[in-house]
């Protein structure tokens, strides 16, 4: 049950990046990219890390995406009919295609580890624990890092409105 | 610095089409909006929707069968468009008009008032978000009026109840107890109103510091009425060219300070209480007894030559009629100054600059009359 | 609970974040519009981070530290999404594309 | 805040007043005795005809022109029976141009018209407009059966 | 413990299979969705013309009662007509992504001590980061329609949903410090003496602000404002996908509710703790529920329409700070374990604070009075001067 | 903490989702077989009050919402951050308290130059 | 998820501008295509075509009354005619009542109530509007205006009745007529509805 669960999810999550990166119309791209997100949230979920997968959909299908929804209509004038695909997409493919045959490779000649018997849910209390004390300086760089993110998107976008 | 940028990238103003079928134009009045975001850049009024050729008719009748097309052309203040009508050719012919039928006239039309100032307030709650309420509210005191009217000249709408030198019939028998009787409900319907929006604070915030008008700019693009009134010019033909009776009764015309929209809603809802306060008095002062029409009418109205220029305070503003008659039973050339056109000159100016949704409240604030800007 | 991952190996994980990564590469090699390559680089960091959290679910149950990395690269990406997106804007308004091949010289 | 509040008071009070509204299809109201409907001519129960001579003056006055009269010897004068010289022969009124403006009523020297002011004068709809063109015997039905309003200004 | 209870549940384990009984219990929300729905729309017509002095439906069934049914099946045999210019995968998809997050909403909602489909530990964190999705909907209508008005109307839908989910988030996050779980069943259980919304005034007020705007109800309607946008998103939509969206807009609606009645009135629990049957329980948690969705039903009708500046600035000035401050004060009652009374005290008084801005901010300063020029002939216009 | 509780949680939401989607499909079939259709409408305008519609439809939309969106976009991150201390602030120490207070400052004078630069104004 | 019920051919390229007439209309021309009547253009349903008749003969009646028992008419007001049926909806008469609730869109209603005088300036619009409105719909002529341009029929630039372009189902005579009137030409209109039920 849980593999055809996990194939389901691998399913989703291939088709929806397969159509981000070759579909034509960049709505259905975001759109597409949606659905790889969500098949995401449900490989977590798979993994037993729920609250990764709330995350993932709260940050990711909410947030992320909205944002790039308006960007697309921001800037989406008259794209429909041009070549959404560039003209080095033989060699992005050989690349992509080089890099799975070495990923490949790679995991074929290792003998992961595993131990089951260690696995359990991770609480969601310990995380915030782990978080707030052992963690609390990334953290709180990760909060300079969304100030300064969000201070550089302010200062670009306004200066638009400042110019006309 | 900046590159030259290209003309297409400059279609961030998006057209809007308003009208003419749309809830909030107020008939089929159509504007083209051009809006940046949310905020109106640019506006063109369109009208003509409406145009039926009301004038134009109005001079192959004669002046009896006038009266009917004055109260379709302005259907919200059907006694005011009558009046001023009636009152053009009256002068025409120097008729004199009994003192009854006078009194009996500014009643109707001080309640006419009531009425359309009631459906300003239901309509401006509406274009404010209001789902609804307000409508009903005012709808309801209207209908109550509005029984009245019909009881008096026997249609709900379309009175066609003044005629030239007076009235067309005798008012009922109990006209002056139903009156007293509307008033009272008209009061109750004002404090509704009142409670519903005047003091709530979402509708001030909509309403306050919103197209507004200075005194000069009002003047300069000839508005009357409320929308002149609310901009700080106590201008009221009522009193500046006094009429009929208004002389002998006592009332306040209401002046706004700021000439915005809310200044507007709250000028026509004060004028609303003068008026219950201007029929109390003529109610007061009606001769119980006395002719209603003018003697010695000719059967087949027949006017001198000359011309004339009659204007009343209608609700919406100064309703004139002009008159030239080369003599006989139909007016040589009749144009009406409709205050609703007038007025609505200043959208282009109110509009610009203001968030959409505020347009549609300055649009409101008009409170234009569709038939009566395109006659 | 042994079930569980038992049915399903490491492998499988790994394999499926090594698909999902090479499309993200093609996406952004190939794509001209610079939000797609935006959207490709967001496959690439999920891709990553599936790869953190089965590592850290089947290896190290305890420590949780792919966990808390995946959080962090979530934070990341977003702030990332949020700027990257102001500058391709910028460049949309200055240039008029949002290509990336177009914006590539950096003279005007 | 205060404001607010009133708004919220105001519908709670209006919730428990008691609805204005006319169940219409159930309950017609009493209807104005002046009201106007649409002009319907009158019957003459004396001399057993219609009171309109058929004179053309209502025709003539009517600001939309929705009237068409034609007018016949009366037959019944020959007799002696009547003192109409005139009759009406045909009357069209088309209900659907009408205004209901009363003047029709105003002119007429015979008081052979008046507007109708009971509920069969509003329940007019029709699927034809030509349904709408009353002839002789439609305008004169009402009065004929008696069911004019005894308030009917002619 | 607690899942013990749970998982003896009998809708959940009714069949011994998780999928049939999963599959069951969302037959079960369906029917009762739709149920919902239909009384709904004539509870809302019916409540609504009593607030306007009228009567509402009363000649399809007794009372108009099978208004809602007859609406249904009419919507249903109505052509679908779509705009030759619109997107046609949009067009439908809008709809499922709009229908869909608030039909997942309800999978996590707990309707009785032991009647719900799913029980999840992250409950409430599910059920916000599922109803946030709703927006892609909007935008997806308000692209795909071609139509100007609808195009605004989804942008603005997009931009005041996510205005209004950060203060609803951080709402909720006041109540999960103060009960110490994310889980809607434990915060129903933690309410068995006294009820959240005494502990948390302020952050009840901030969630019902940011229900109504979510719900997109008045005063916060302004993605579908008949008199600005006539109908919004919404206006190219015909038969039976309009009516989707007005399901959808009722099941959120009732999501919302139940929500609130679960996490600031005590759902089932308070005053009568778990102990009472399961009738009982639903009668309460109904009872509860009406209680919002009559509140949001008369503000509906009472209030006019916010601007979408306005509406903006309100989530982001005024519900953003006070909900941050908020969780302030929350965690430092909590961390420093003073008594519960302090978050009586703090909370209590941050919500007259809040109160207090709105009617400062809101009453806009005290304009003069109108004039009255009184029985002297006024001022000839040219003569006045400013 | 069984796993397989969690996973047949989420597997009713997984079912969920298509239910939803299947309950929508049944909804179009069924209007599409009950509802009158005909091949001849082919020429449906977007409706514009009654007018043809003017200009192009599918115009760019202002950067105001943008800038929304990135406000949004912040905070939601915060807000899952601040949601494992939540839960369990009451054992926790001091000094995440701390920590967290430093956070959410941080990110309030984020938005403090939001408020300050005019983002929240809506100007033009 | 299929797009099931498609109504319409291809959408067209949305960027494509319409395709510029050839040669300047004429006046004559340009008034001659605004007045030409809009085809009614009455939809099949498909389970009529499958469905043998004793089924599809009760789905009609089911169908019928509950069209019939919510006619959603548009709001739609053109002159004084307007404001009998504002009145109509409101309070003392209350529509709501017959299940009659007014929606701002084309799109989401049955009837179209043409209140008021239709200038030839504005007969597109009601054509555009009513070729908007989907299948099942019909149409009020309300006043003497909209049945045969009433007191305003002598003036040319009035149409001379709404039903010269489209097909109108009820008239209701009066000018304006009283709400009860208009009621009158609902429950006209119901009727009609239970009469013809095949759409
Ligand atoms: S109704 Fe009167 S005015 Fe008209 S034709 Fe008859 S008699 Fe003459
Ligand atoms: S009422 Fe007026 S419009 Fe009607 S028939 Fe009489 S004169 Fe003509
Ligand atoms: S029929 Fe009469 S009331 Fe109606 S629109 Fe025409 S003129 Fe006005």
């Amino acid at each position: 049950m849980t593999l055809l669960f996990f194939y389901v999810m691998a399913g989703t999550i291939l088709a929806g990046a397969l159509g981000v990166v070759l579909v034509r119309n960049t709505v259905y791209a975001a759109l597409f990219l949606i659905m790889s997100l969500l098949g995401v949230a449900g490989l977590y979920i798979l993994l037993s890390s729920e609250f990764l997968a709330l995350v993932q959909v709260l940050v990711y299908g909410g947030a992320v995406m909205v944002l790039l929804v308006f960007a697309l209509m921001l800037t989406r004038v008259h794209e429909l009919d041009k070549k959404m695909s560039g003209d080095q997409w033989p060699l992005g493919a050989v690349a992509a295609l080089a890099l799975l045959g070495a990923f490949i490779g790679m995991w074929t000649q290792t003998d992961w580890p595993r131990d089951p018997d260690q696995v359990t849910l991770v609480p969601f209390a310990t995380i915030g624990d782990a978080l707030f004390n052992r963690w609390s300086v990334p953290f709180e760089i990760v909060s300079l890092v969304l100030l300064v993110a969000l201070a550089g998107a302010i200062i670009i976008a306004m200066q638009e409105e400042g110019e006309r | 610095m900046v590159a030259e940028q290209r003309p297409d990238l400059e279609t961030i103003d998006m057209p809007i089409n308003m009208g003419p079928q749309h809830p909030s134009t107020h008939g089929v009045f159509r504007m083209v909006l051009v809006v940046s975001g949310e905020k109106v850049v640019d506006v063109t009024p369109h009208i003509g929707y409406m145009h039926r050729g009301g004038e134009k008719l109005m001079e192959t009748m004669d002046f009896r069968q006038g009266i009917g097309y004055a109260d379709r052309t302005e259907y919200l203040a059907q006694f005011s468009a009558e009046l001023g009508y009636v009152l053009a050719v009256e002068r025409l012919m120097g008729v004199e008009v009994p003192e009854r039928a006078e009194y009996i006239r500014v009643i109707l039309t001080e309640l006419n008032r009531l009425t359309s100032h009631f459906m300003f307030a239901g309509a401006f709650g509406i274009d404010s978000g209001l789902f609804g309420t307000s409508m009903m509210f005012a709808f309801r005191e209207r209908e109550f009026i509005q029984d009245l009217f019909e009881e008096i000249s026997g249609d709900r709408l379309m009175y066609a109840y003044f005629r030239v030198g007076g009235l067309a019939w005798e008012v009922t028998d109990n006209f002056v107890q139903r009156c007293h009787e509307s008033l009272k409900t008209a009061e109750r319907g004002i404090r509704d109103i009142d409670d519903l929006l005047t003091h709530n604070e979402i509708f001030m915030g909509r309403c306050q510091n919103i197209g507004a008008f200075t005194a000069q700019q009002a003047i300069a693009y000839g508005l009357s009425g409320p929308m002149l009134r609310a901009s700080g010019v106590p201008f009221d033909l009522r009193k500046d060219e006094p009429y009929s009776v208004y002389p002998r009764l006592k009332f306040d015309i209401p002046v706004g300070n700021y000439g915005d929209v809310y200044d507007r809603f709250l000028v026509r809802i004060e004028e609303m209480r003068q008026s219950v306060k201007i029929v109390e008095q003529a109610l007061e002062q009606l001769p119980p007894e006395g002719p209603i029409v003018a003697e010695k009418l000719p059967r087949r109205l027949r006017t001198p030559p000359g011309e004339v220029y009659a204007k009343v305070e209608s609700p919406r503003g100064e309703w004139g009629v002009y008159l030239i008659s080369k003599g006989g039973d139909k007016p040589y050339r009749l144009k009406m100054r409709s205050p609703s056109f007038c007025n609505l000159t200043a959208l282009r100016e109110m509009t610009i600059g203001q968030f959409l949704a505020d347009a549609v409240m300055v649009l409101g604030s008009m409170d234009i009359v569709l038939c009566d800007v395109d006659r | 609970m042994e079930a569980v991952w038992a049915d399903i190996p490491l492998e499988h994980f790994l394999v499926l974040s090594g698909m999902l990564f090479c499309i993200g590469v093609y996406g952004v090699l190939s794509r001209r519009n610079a939000i797609l390559v935006l959207m490709s680089v967001e496959l690439m960091l999920n891709a990553v981070s599936i790869n953190m959290v089965a590592f850290a679910v089947y290896t190290a149950p305890t420590l949780f530290i792919g966990i808390i990395f995946t959080v962090f690269i979530i934070a990341i990406a977003a702030a990332e999404v949020g700027l990257a997106l102001g500058v391709v804007l910028r460049v949309f308004r200055n240039r008029g594309t949002a290509n990336v091949d177009e914006v590539s010289a950096l003279k005007w | 805040m205060i404001g607010i509040l009133r708004s919220l008071g105001m519908t709670a009070r209006v919730a428990f007043r008691k609805p204005v509204t006319n169940s219409y299809p159930n309950v017609h109201r009493q209807i104005a005795n002046r009201d106007r409907a649409f002009p319907i001519l009158l019957w003459d129960e004396e001399h057993d005809e219609p009171f309109c001579t058929g004179c053309h003056a209502c025709e003539r006055a009517c600001p939309v022109e929705c009237m068409t009269v034609v007018m016949k010897d009366n037959p019944k004068h020959a007799t002696g029976e009547s003192k109409r010289r005139k009759i009406i022969d045909e009357f069209w009124i088309d209900y659907g141009r009408c205004m209901r403006c009363n003047i029709c009523v105003e002119v007429c020297n015979f008081e052979a018209i008046g507007m109708n002011n009971t509920w069969a004068g509003h329940e007019l709809s029709r699927f034809d407009r030509s349904e709408l063109v009353m002839d002789l015997d439609m305008l004169l039905s009402q009065s004929k059966a008696g069911k004019v309003d005894p308030g009917l200004r002619a | 413990m607690m899942r013990a209870v749970i998982l003896a549940a009998p809708s959940v384990d009714a069949l011994d299979n998780p999928a049939l009984s999963a599959l069951l219990g969302l037959i079960v929300i369906t029917l009762i969705m739709t149920l919902g729905v239909m009384f709904a729309t004539w509870y809302e017509r019916k409540a609504v013309a009593r607030m306007q002095q009228r009567l509402g439906p009363m000649r399809v069934g007794p009372w108009g009662l099978l208004q809602p049914i007859a609406d249904t099946l009419k919507l249903v045999s109505k052509e679908g007509v779509r705009p030759a210019s619109a997107d046609r995968i949009a067009w439908d998809l809008s709809l499922a992504a709009i229908f869909v997050p608030a039909f997942l909403v309800l999978v996590a909602i707990p309707f009785t001590a032991d009647w719900f489909v799913s029980p999840m530990d992250l409950s409430l964190l599910y059920i916000l980061a599922v109803g946030g999705l709703s927006f892609i909907g909007f935008l997806l209508a308000g692209w795909g329609s071609d139509n100007k008005y609808a195009l605004l109307g989804g942008m603005r839908a997009a931009a005041q949903l996510i205005s209004y989910e950060i203060p609803m988030i951080l709402s909720m996050l006041a109540v999960v410090m103060v009960v110490g779980s994310a889980d809607v069943y434990r915060i129903i259980l933690y309410q068995d003496v006294v009820p959240l919304i005494v502990w948390q005034p302020l952050a009840f007020i901030i969630f019902l602000t940011a229900t109504i705007a979510e719900l997109e109800r008045q005063p916060f309607d302004i993605p579908t404002g008949e008199s600005e946008v006539a109908g919004g998103v919404f206006i190219e939509y015909s038969g039976i996908r309009w009516s989707l969206f007005q399901l959808t807009g009722y099941v959120n609606m009732y999501a919302y509710s139940l929500l609130g009645a679960f996490v600031f009135l005590g759902g089932w629990e308070w005053p009568f703790g778990t102990d009472i049957g399961w009738g009982y329980q639903l009668l309460l948690t109904m009872v509860k529920m009406a209680l919002f969705i009559v509140f949001f039903l008369w503000v509906r009708t009472s209030f006019p329409r916010l601007r979408v500046d306005q509406l903006m600035s309100y989530a982001w000035k005024v519900l953003l700070p006070f909900a941050l401050a908020q969780i302030f004060l929350n965690g430092l009652v909590l961390v420093y374990d003073l008594p519960d009374v302090v978050l009586l005290a703090t909370s209590g008084g941050g919500a007259l604070a809040l109160c207090w801005l709105v009617y400062s901010v809101v009453r806009v300063k005290p304009r003069q009075p109108l004039r009255m020029v009184g029985n002297v002939p006024a001022t000839a216009p040219g003569s006045v001067s400013g | 903490m069984p796993f397989e509780a969690l996973l047949e949680n989420y597997l009713a939401v997984f079912l969920a989702t298509i239910v939803g989607t299947i309950l929508v499909a049944t909804a179009l079939i069924g209007t599409r077989i009950l509802a009158p259709y005909s091949k001849d409408r082919a020429k449906v305008t977007s409706y514009e009050c009654g007018m043809v519609p003017i200009g192009r439809t599918r115009a760019q939309i202002h950067v105001r919402y943008y800038l929304f969106a990135i406000l949004f976009l912040i905070f939601d991150v915060e807000a899952i951050f601040l949601f494992p201390w939540a839960v369990n602030v009451a054992q926790a120490s001091h000094s995440a308290f701390w920590a967290m207070v430093l956070f959410i400052g941080i990110l309030a004078a984020g938005l403090g130059y939001a408020w300050r630069k005019g983002v929240l104004q809506w100007n033009r | 998820m299929e797009p099931v019920a498609e109504t319409t051919t291809t959408p067209s390229t949305p960027e494509t501008p319409p395709a510029a007439p050839q040669r300047e209309q004429t006046g004559i021309e340009r008034e001659q295509e605004r007045l030409t009547p809009v085809p009614f253009v009455p939809g099949k349903s498909f389970y009529r075509q499958v469905l043998p008749g004793i089924i599809s003969v009760p789905a009609d009646a089911v169908l019928a009354v509950s069209r019939k028992s919510s006619l959603w008419p548009m709001t739609f007001g053109l002159a004084c005619c307007a404001i009998e049926m504002i009145a109509t909806f409101m309070a003392h008469n209350d529509l709501d009542r017959l299940g009659i609730v007014p929606w701002p869109s084309p799109r989401q209603s049955d009837v179209m109530i043409v209140s008021g005088t239709v200038t030839k300036k504005m007969a597109p619009a009601v054509k555009l509007l009513y070729e908007q409105m989907p299948n099942p719909k019909w149409v009020i002529a309300m006043g003497a205006c909209a049945t045969n341009g009433g007191p305003y029929s002598r003036y040319d630039r009035v149409m001379q009745g709404v039903d010269k372009i489209i097909p109108v189902d009820v008239y209701v005579p009066g000018c304006p007529p009283r709400p009860e009137g208009l009621i009158d030409g609902f429950l006209a209109l119901q009727a009609k509805i239970m009469e013809e039920r095949s759409i």
